[in-house]
């Protein structure tokens, strides 16, 4: 198990309690979802409420059902029970565009960009739902959408600014390094200026100064743009560092819910995480982690 | 009733030809992810090595299909070798688009042997039939029916049991990884194309011996077997075999009956009968009947 | 024992990738090989196992010997015969094919016992039993890092080349892979490693080198590297010191060892 | 968002006066946008254009045909690579979208006393309702992208060449049947008639023809690039790379994937009309899977997803017969016949293009353009 | 001004200069254009020999001198269209500026495509298709009975010598030559008192289930097939192997010796005829004589060689007549020439007075038809069941305009 060190709380963020009677509107709601493929279930009484400038992360073993919460948030899968509320509407069954519209970005596990388009045309990928004109001024091109390009692009240069990667503007990001194509990804649902973030592994195969780095990408969205975020993410140090609050899975079932310090001493998130072990055991590591 | 058996039974003997050259298209679909527009120019070129090997070297039908497999399965092979290895890793559109070159060449060569006058197989026996229950059929297509049963069941046993069907399926989906697995990619792409260049020499041989024999124009045939095998799915073995044998089924029903039930559906709809039902196949089932549904996660 | 000398690879007959790389892998040892993204670790591994010509890439110079012999005029399914297995990056399972398929795959240059191979790596991989009918592609991320690695087990290969085993993995899973490595290992295969993660690697290694823009820039006993200042700086990240990210200042660091 | 302009001066700051030395230095996003935002690309544009003014006072009439009809199939080359090369949806349907077209000008243009149904109507309302009329059957043909994938569904478009094949041997009155045919519709425009063999202010039929499809040719390459660099052009490109992350990141797959085989058709609807207007006479079968085949190597051999890629491939295959048969002349009788000469070169060039220089002539002149670029510094 | 060679002394496809490999180096040449159906046409077994017949037939007008100071070339601008109209219109723009005339244009509905630009040009044509289009269009030098007139004799042959008493089928291509065919065997049906049924069928060999599926269906006594001898054979084939059993009777261009060595052989000798308008290759004429001289090399005999041949005779007639004109040999002499002819010599192969293009339609068209049967000892696997002759109802019939026409 790498470190899942507690850590100091940060100067730039209050940490949130696990809200009760809450402060304020959920962004996204999730209540008593439930998928299955074809016999596995992958989730099953998923409930959850992520809040306003929040960094909630989801931890859990490989096949916990993860990913596929982002995928039902996302429209990518239809769940066939639960509701899932997100900017004020039912969004379950909706089709991926149409979530993405409503303000809902994402990133992929296994990197998910446009292979053969450049690092400008990924990032205003990002901007379509704001591009605003159709296919009509599309074929014309001069007068609306010249114009709608042109400042679409200011903004796309500001998020390449954002990410460091002016470098690579002009090239097909299929021949990028991997760590910058995550970056571009992170770039890509930023322009999309969405009002909720979900990170899927965001570290993954990356080294320590390559983590760091994008950690503080992260810090970086949350404290200036004020974005909140769902983190899916397997670097405990990194999960328990960052977030406000996470969520525990195992076989597709929340095992528990709180601050990074409460979940990361439950019995059972210890066992998800260890496998099965005797009661002593569990004593003599959460004696360690306290 | 009658009419209507006899042209189930006929529509089962031209199936079975479709059904040969459908099981071609999806060998060499299921090793390369290509679709071989070539196989029409196969089939004639295996047409023509039976009708070689019984007009010249005087050999009875059997032996000469035998021969037509052998020189079939070779030819695909130097088809394979000479033109598509070169392209190993690139997009598949760009095989199809040469696969199609291959084609033109290979049935003008096939085009000059033939001239512009029929070349037929004699099948033993010639136009003796068999009647029962008021039906008839010739020998010839009986034997087409007999043949092709034989050899779906030999291929559905090598893709079963043998390791190698396995590697050339893996092959397909991946090349890369397939080498990293120590299979022999090249050999795979050989084997499938020999594959399919025996398959369409059977189906050939058998049209060389049928009516008025081979010609220019006998190529199209191969054509239908593409609804065939979209029907039962691309790289389905049991789905070129039942959508083979649908399209010569819809073709010869609809042949009798649309001229009085639907005519305003035109003259010889017939023809295009199998693309209509492979529409409607589609409409319920995007990856045929048997096909591998494309594993789409992120 | 696997040696590489000197090696130079070009993708696209331009693009310089390895500049005359060269390192050992002794017969049983575990070897780690570090190095940021984009340094030229995968390439490497493909040079090694015959994978260059499918991404247009070349062997300019140098050489790949293992036991010896020369093998980097050979061809994969060659080079795989001889020993040599490899686990791609990023899994590359079979995804239309079931989890059982993709271990009969892997098992194509064995010769015999396909049964009881599949049944070792059931025994790895419990999970992977119980998903044994299910199609690969639809396996989570870590079960199919798994099914990539008991693919190649099957095979039985003498030196084995791990390309970043542990992506994506949770922790309890990377410790248990780390254990399977160890042992393989012990069963007599020798491995060569590449990991992000180095304090994985380099835990269970004997030797580790690091690689920067397609050079070697280091190469010492593992524990020497564990004890490496900037090795803990740039790939151990901040570990045990204990720093929240939030405190970590923006600025650009540069690596001692390339100045 | 507007927090995040912490460093990004506005563009307008960046502003240089220095071009000279960097020619290839910016400082505008309309001079990024620019359509020949080098000053090699508007060399080379400038050199075509003058290039085509001359060529068809160089050339005899029945060449200028072959390079009129290979400017007209561009139109269509651009418009499937669009859907094929743009959008990644492979179709082999564009012969029957051609068909739409052909027919659609040959009725509303056509000779109102024909043999064949013909209104007479002027070519300003023929040959834009031919692209409206083949856009709307794309229209109805889209959705079955949505369900369908790779070869699935170029089999599917493929069927419809099939059936449309059928309808237009069927619909006799308006086609001519199979065998049989009819006249395109009458090319004449502002009231030139480009089809009359007399002289046209001077200009032969042949050359009169060569402008006016040279005229056409532009203008659809404008608008195909504007579509591919506007967001619609990102949009295809972002469904054919990966579609799953396409519609989460608010493209609609439906609506892109309708609209590519729309605009693809519109194109091929007008290249149809066209390209029978100046062949004269045409018949049902001439809307067969080898034509669907010809427009995909023209996309494949000059390039997938270029304009002038598509423009270049469409010409190499017009060229190709005349190619073909100035080869044959070489070539002693005997062996094969002339024609089966010309076929068989056919096919090996278009096989040869492919297996030599797989990224199509675009890639060539790529390499040219590098080569000249680094020069005289590469080898 | 782009455009062909315009060296010609007196118009195009006409120059002082020698033909290349010219019999006679003195003579001028005059260039023919043939445009045909030479590789994967329905007619290419017809349209090979027909061409090459053509070739023998000028090659031997050469050795006799030529015409008025000129060889005939009718080599250099042979075209292949595939019997498609498209290509053939694209095939006569080529050369449209580079001949006198065209030796040949083979099809109905491929003529039809360039016959408004023919008559544009002054160019005549020996059309390889028998049509009643062709007793209304000066331009277009035909020779023997047309499909129209042939089907008549046809079915009034069946009727005489077959027994044929109830339904008769025609199964036809849906073009001018079908249609004309057509045409003809209604009126005889009319005649004759017998049901009539026509049933179109397209090109291709795979694409005649619909018109075998209609043969077992309708039980007709007699069947008229008009279309490729490839298409005849399969139709017959398919319809005798499920039982069938009745009389076919096939237009001229429906016959390929070579369907003897096919599965079909023994239905067809058991029920084809061949309707045609002259005698087969073996026949005894001056003519049929003076072809198989000149084509002596020929290893398969063909009947293609024959219609071939025969036809160039009225084109040889109109050039000779427009040489000794004022002017000589130009296209406007030739069409001038050709619509005064009021007979043309064929050495025997048909009555001199076959041809005649002074008229009106009605009293000066051929009517006459011959009737072969399947014999494999003849040369082209044909022979004469019944000589040239007019059957009652094409006797009777009231010609004011053609059979047929397509709108
Ligand atoms: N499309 C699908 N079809 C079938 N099963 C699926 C599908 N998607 C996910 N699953 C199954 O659902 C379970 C949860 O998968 P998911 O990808 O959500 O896991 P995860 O928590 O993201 O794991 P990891 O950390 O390895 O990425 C797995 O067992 C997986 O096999
Ligand atoms: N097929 C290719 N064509 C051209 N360049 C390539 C190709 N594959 C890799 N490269 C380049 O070679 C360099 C080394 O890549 P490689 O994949 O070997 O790195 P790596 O060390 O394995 O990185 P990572 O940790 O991201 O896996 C990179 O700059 C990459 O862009
Ligand atoms: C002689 C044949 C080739 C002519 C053809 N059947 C036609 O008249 O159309
Ligand atoms: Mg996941
Ligand atoms: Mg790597």
């Amino acid at each position: 198990m790498s470190a899942a060190s507690p850590h100091a709380p940060s100067s730039t963020v209050s940490p949130r309690p696990v809200p009760e009677g809450h402060v304020s509107e959920p962004v996204v709601s999730v209540r008593g979802v439930e998928l299955a493929f074809s016999g596995v279930k992958a989730l099953q009484g998923v409930d959850f409420d992520v809040f306003d400038n929040e960094l909630f992360a989801v931890i859990g073993p490989n096949g916990a059902g993860k990913t596929s919460i982002f995928n039902v948030l996302s429209g990518v899968y239809r769940p066939q029970q639960g509701t899932v509320e997100f900017a004020g509407t039912d969004i379950r069954g909706m089709r991926p565009h149409k979530i993405a519209n409503l303000g809902m970005a994402r990133t992929f596990q296994n990197i998910e960009l446009f292979e053969n388009l450049d690092v400008v045309d990924n990032l205003m990928l990002g901007r379509h739902a704001h591009l605003g004109y159709g296919w009509a001024a599309s074929v014309a091109w001069f007068g609306k959408a010249k114009r709608a390009e042109v400042a679409n692009r200011r903004r796309v240069e500001e998020i390449i600014d954002f990410l460091e990667i002016e470098g690579y503007r002009q090239l097909p990001v299929g021949m990028l390094p991997y760590g910058i194509q995550k970056r571009i990804e992170l770039g890509r649902a930023l322009a999309m200026e969405p009002k909720l973030l979900l990170l899927d592994e965001p570290v993954a195969g990356m080294n320590g100064e390559e983590t760091e780095d994008m950690a503080r990408f992260i810090l970086d969205i949350r404290n200036e743009l004020r974005i909140p975020m769902i983190l899916v993410e397997h670097d405990m140090g990194l999960v328990m560092d960052l977030a406000d609050r996470v969520m525990a899975m195992d076989f597709g079932k929340p095992v528990a819910t709180g601050t990074p310090h409460e979940v990361q001493s439950h019995p059972d998130v210890i066992r998800a995480y260890l496998g099965p072990v005797d009661d002593a055991t569990l004593a003599e590591v959460q004696g360690e982690l306290a | 009733m009658t009419t209507f058996l006899q042209s189930v039974l006929n529509g089962f003997a031209q199936g079975s030809i479709y059904a040969l050259l459908a099981l071609g298209y999806v060998m060499i679909y299921k090793a390369t992810h290509v679709i071989s527009f070539a196989q029409p120019a196969l089939m004639v070129c295996g047409g023509l090595f039976a009708y070689h090997a019984t007009s010249v070297f005087e050999l009875p039908f059997w032996p000469a299909l035998i021969v037509a497999i052998i020189a079939g399965a070779l030819l695909g092979m130097l088809v394979e070798r000479l033109a598509l290895r070169p392209m190993v890793g690139k997009p598949v559109f760009t095989l199809a688009i040469i696969t199609i070159g291959v084609d033109i060449v290979l049935r003008i060569f096939a085009n000059r042997y033939m001239g512009p006058d029929p070349r037929s197989v004699p099948y033993p026996g010639g136009s003796n039939r068999l009647e029962f229950w008021g039906l008839s059929i010739s020998h010839q297509r009986l034997g087409l029916i007999v043949v092709t049963a034989v050899t779906v069941a030999a291929l559905a046993m090598f893709f079963r049991y043998a390791k190698t069907g396995l590697a050339m399926r893996a092959t397909a989906l991946n090349q890369e990884t397939a080498l990293a697995q120590g299979i022999r990619v090249g050999t795979m792409f050989a084997l499938a194309w020999a594959i399919a260049g025996g398959l369409a020499a059977i189906a050939g041989t058998f049209v060389a011996a049928t009516g008025a024999g081979m010609e220019q124009n006998t190529w199209i045939i191969a054509l239908k077997a593409l609804p065939a095998i979209i029907i039962g799915g691309l790289d389905s073995i049991p789905g070129a075999v039942i959508g083979g044998l649908a399209v010569g089924l819809v073709e010869s029903i609809t042949a009798v009956y649309q001229p009085d039930v639907a005519p305003w559906l035109g003259n010889n709809f017939a023809l295009v009968a199998p693309y209509a039902l492979m529409f409607l196949v589609l409409l319920v089932k995007p990856y045929g009947l048997f096909g591998t549904k494309e594993v789409e996660r992120v | 024992m696997l040696t590489v000398k000197n090696l130079e690879v070009v993708y696209n007959d331009v693009i310089l990738v390895l500049r005359g790389v060269s390192l050992s892998v002794p017969e049983g040892q575990i070897v780690a090989l570090l190095g940021a993204n984009g340094a030229g670790k995968t390439t490497l591994l493909r040079a090694l196992s015959g994978l260059l010509d499918i991404h247009d890439g070349e062997i300019t110079k140098g050489e790949v010997r293992l036991r010896d012999q020369p093998i980097h005029t050979f061809d994969a399914p060659k080079i795989v015969a001889a020993g040599l297995g490899q686990v791609l990056e990023g899994r590359r399972v079979f995804s239309e094919f079931t989890v059982e398929e993709n271990l009969r795959v892997g098992g194509h240059t064995r010769r015999g016992g396909l049964a009881e191979g599949i049944e070792e790596v059931y025994e790895l991989f419990p999970v992977l039993k119980e998903r044994r009918k299910n199609t690969a592609g639809y396996l989570s991320g870590g079960e199919q890092q798994m099914l990539a690695m008991g693919r190649a087990l099957v095979a039985q290969p003498e030196i084995l080349l791990l390309d970043e085993p542990s992506l994506g993995l949770a922790p309890r899973i990377v410790a248990q892979i780390k254990d399977i490595i160890v042992q393989i290992n012990e069963r007599g295969t020798t491995v060569l490693l590449v990991e992000q993660n180095a304090t994985m690697a380099l835990s269970i290694a004997q030797h580790g080198y690091v690689m920067e823009h397609g050079k070697v820039v280091m190469d010492k006993p593992a524990a020497e590297l564990l004890d490496d200042e900037d090795i803990r700086d740039f790939y151990l990240g901040r570990g045990d010191l204990a720093t929240s990210y939030r405190d970590i200042k923006h600025y650009k660091r540069r690596k001692r060892w390339l100045s | 968002m507007t927090t995040m302009l912490r460093s990004a001066p506005p563009a307008q700051a960046r502003k240089s006066t220095g071009v000279r030395g960097r020619p290839l230095l910016r400082t505008s996003y309309h001079q990024d946008l620019a359509l020949a935002n080098t000053p090699a690309k508007r060399r080379s544009v400038i050199g075509l254009v003058i290039a085509s003014f001359v060529v068809p006072f160089l050339l005899t009439d029945d060449l200028l045909q072959v390079l009129t009809l290979g400017m007209i199939s561009a139109v269509g080359a651009i418009g499937l690579n669009l859907v094929t090369g743009y959008a990644g949806q492979v179709s082999l349907g564009h012969a029957f979208f051609i068909g739409v077209g052909a027919y659609t000008g040959a009725v509303l243009g056509g000779d109102p006393d024909g043999a064949m149904l013909g209104y007479g109507l002027p070519m300003w309302i023929w040959l834009p309702a031919a692209g409206v009329v083949a856009a709307v059957a794309g229209l109805i043909v889209g959705p079955l992208a949505v369900r369908l994938r790779g070869l699935y569904l170029a089999i599917v478009t493929l069927g419809l060449v099939f059936l449309g094949d059928h309808v237009f041997r069927e619909a006799r009155e308006i086609t001519g049947g199979p065998g049989v045919g009819r006249r395109g519709a009458e090319l004449e425009l502002f009231g030139i008639d480009f089809s009359s063999m007399e002289p046209i202010s001077g200009l032969s039929r042949g050359q009169a023809q060569f402008f006016l499809a040279l005229v056409f040719l532009i203008i659809f390459a404008i608008l195909g690039r504007n579509i591919a660099r506007s967001g619609v052009g990102r949009a295809f490109g972002a469904v054919r790379d990966r579609d799953v992350a396409a519609a989460v990141i608010g493209v609609d797959l439906t609506k892109y994937k309708v609209m590519a085989f729309a605009m693809s058709s519109f194109f091929a609807g007008v290249t149809g009309a066209l390209y029978y207007a100046v062949i004269g006479v045409f018949e049902p079968g001439a809307f067969s899977l080898l034509l669907s085949i010809q427009y995909l190597a023209m996309v494949l051999i000059g390039g997938v997803a270029t304009i002038s890629g598509s423009i270049m491939g469409a010409l190499f295959i017009a060229l190709l017969p005349r190619l073909s048969q100035f080869i044959a002349g070489f070539v002693p009788d005997g062996l094969i016949s002339v024609f089966q000469l010309e076929a068989i070169l056919y096919g090996l060039l278009i096989m040869g293009f492919l297996i030599f220089e797989p990224r199509g002539l675009f890639g060539i002149w790529t390499r040219i353009r590098n080569y000249w670029k680094g020069w005289p510094f590469s080898y | 001004r782009g455009g062909g060679d315009e060296d010609s002394a007196s118009g195009p496809g006409i120059t002082e200069e020698a033909c290349p490999d010219a019999v006679n180096k003195d003579n001028g040449c005059i260039y023919l254009g043939a445009i045909s159906d030479l590789t994967k046409g329905p007619f290419a077994p017809l349209a090979v020999p027909i061409t090459d017949a053509q070739k023998a037939f000028w090659k031997k007008v050469n050795e006799d001198g030529g015409v008025g100071g000129f060889d005939v070339n009718i080599d250099k601008y042979i075209a292949d269209a595939e019997y498609n109209p498209e290509i053939h219109n694209k095939k006569y723009q080529e050369m449209r500026n580079d001949v006198l005339a065209l030796g040949q244009t083979l099809g109905s509905s491929q003529t039809l495509a360039i016959l408004e630009d023919m008559k544009a040009d002054d160019v005549i044509g020996v059309p390889a298709s028998w049509n009643s289009a062709w007793d209304f269009e000066d331009q277009i030098l035909q020779s023997g009975a047309n499909y129209c007139f042939e089907a008549m004799n046809g079915v009034d042959w069946a009727v005489a010598n077959r027994g044929v008493k109830g339904k008769v089928l025609a199964i036809h291509y849906p073009n001018d030559y079908g249609g004309d065919a057509a045409a003809g065997v209604e009126a005889a049906a009319k005649a004759n008192n017998l049901d009539f049924k026509a049933v179109e069928t397209a090109t291709g060999q795979d694409n005649q289930a619909g018109a075998v599926a209609a043969v077992l269906k309708e039980k007709p006594d007699l069947v008229y097939v008009t279309t490729g001898p490839a298409e005849m054979a399969t139709i017959l084939g398919g319809a005798a192997a499920q039982g069938w059993k009745g009389t076919v009777v096939g237009s001229s261009p429906t016959w390929n010796p070579a369907l003897l060595q096919t599965e079909a052989a023994p239905a067809l000798e058991a029920m084809y005829f061949q309707a045609g308008p002259w005698g087969p290759w073996g026949t005894e004429s001056d003519g049929h004589k003076a072809m198989r001289d000149a084509l002596a090399e020929v290893d398969s005999p063909s009947d293609g060689y024959t219609a071939g041949w025969v036809w160039e005779y009225p084109l040889l007639a109109a050039l000779k007549a427009a040489a000794d004109m004022d002017g000589g040999v130009t296209r406007e002499n030739v069409v001038k020439a050709a619509k005064d002819l009021d007979s043309v010599d064929y050495e025997g192969m048909l009555p001199d007075d076959a041809f005649n293009q002074t008229g009106e339609a009605n009293d000066v068209a051929w009517r006459q038809s011959v009737i072969s049967k399947v014999d494999k000892e003849a040369p082209t696997g044909v022979s004469i069941a019944e000589e040239m002759k007019a059957g009652p109802t094409a006797e009777g019939y009231d010609y004011t305009e053609p059979c047929f026409a397509l709108n």
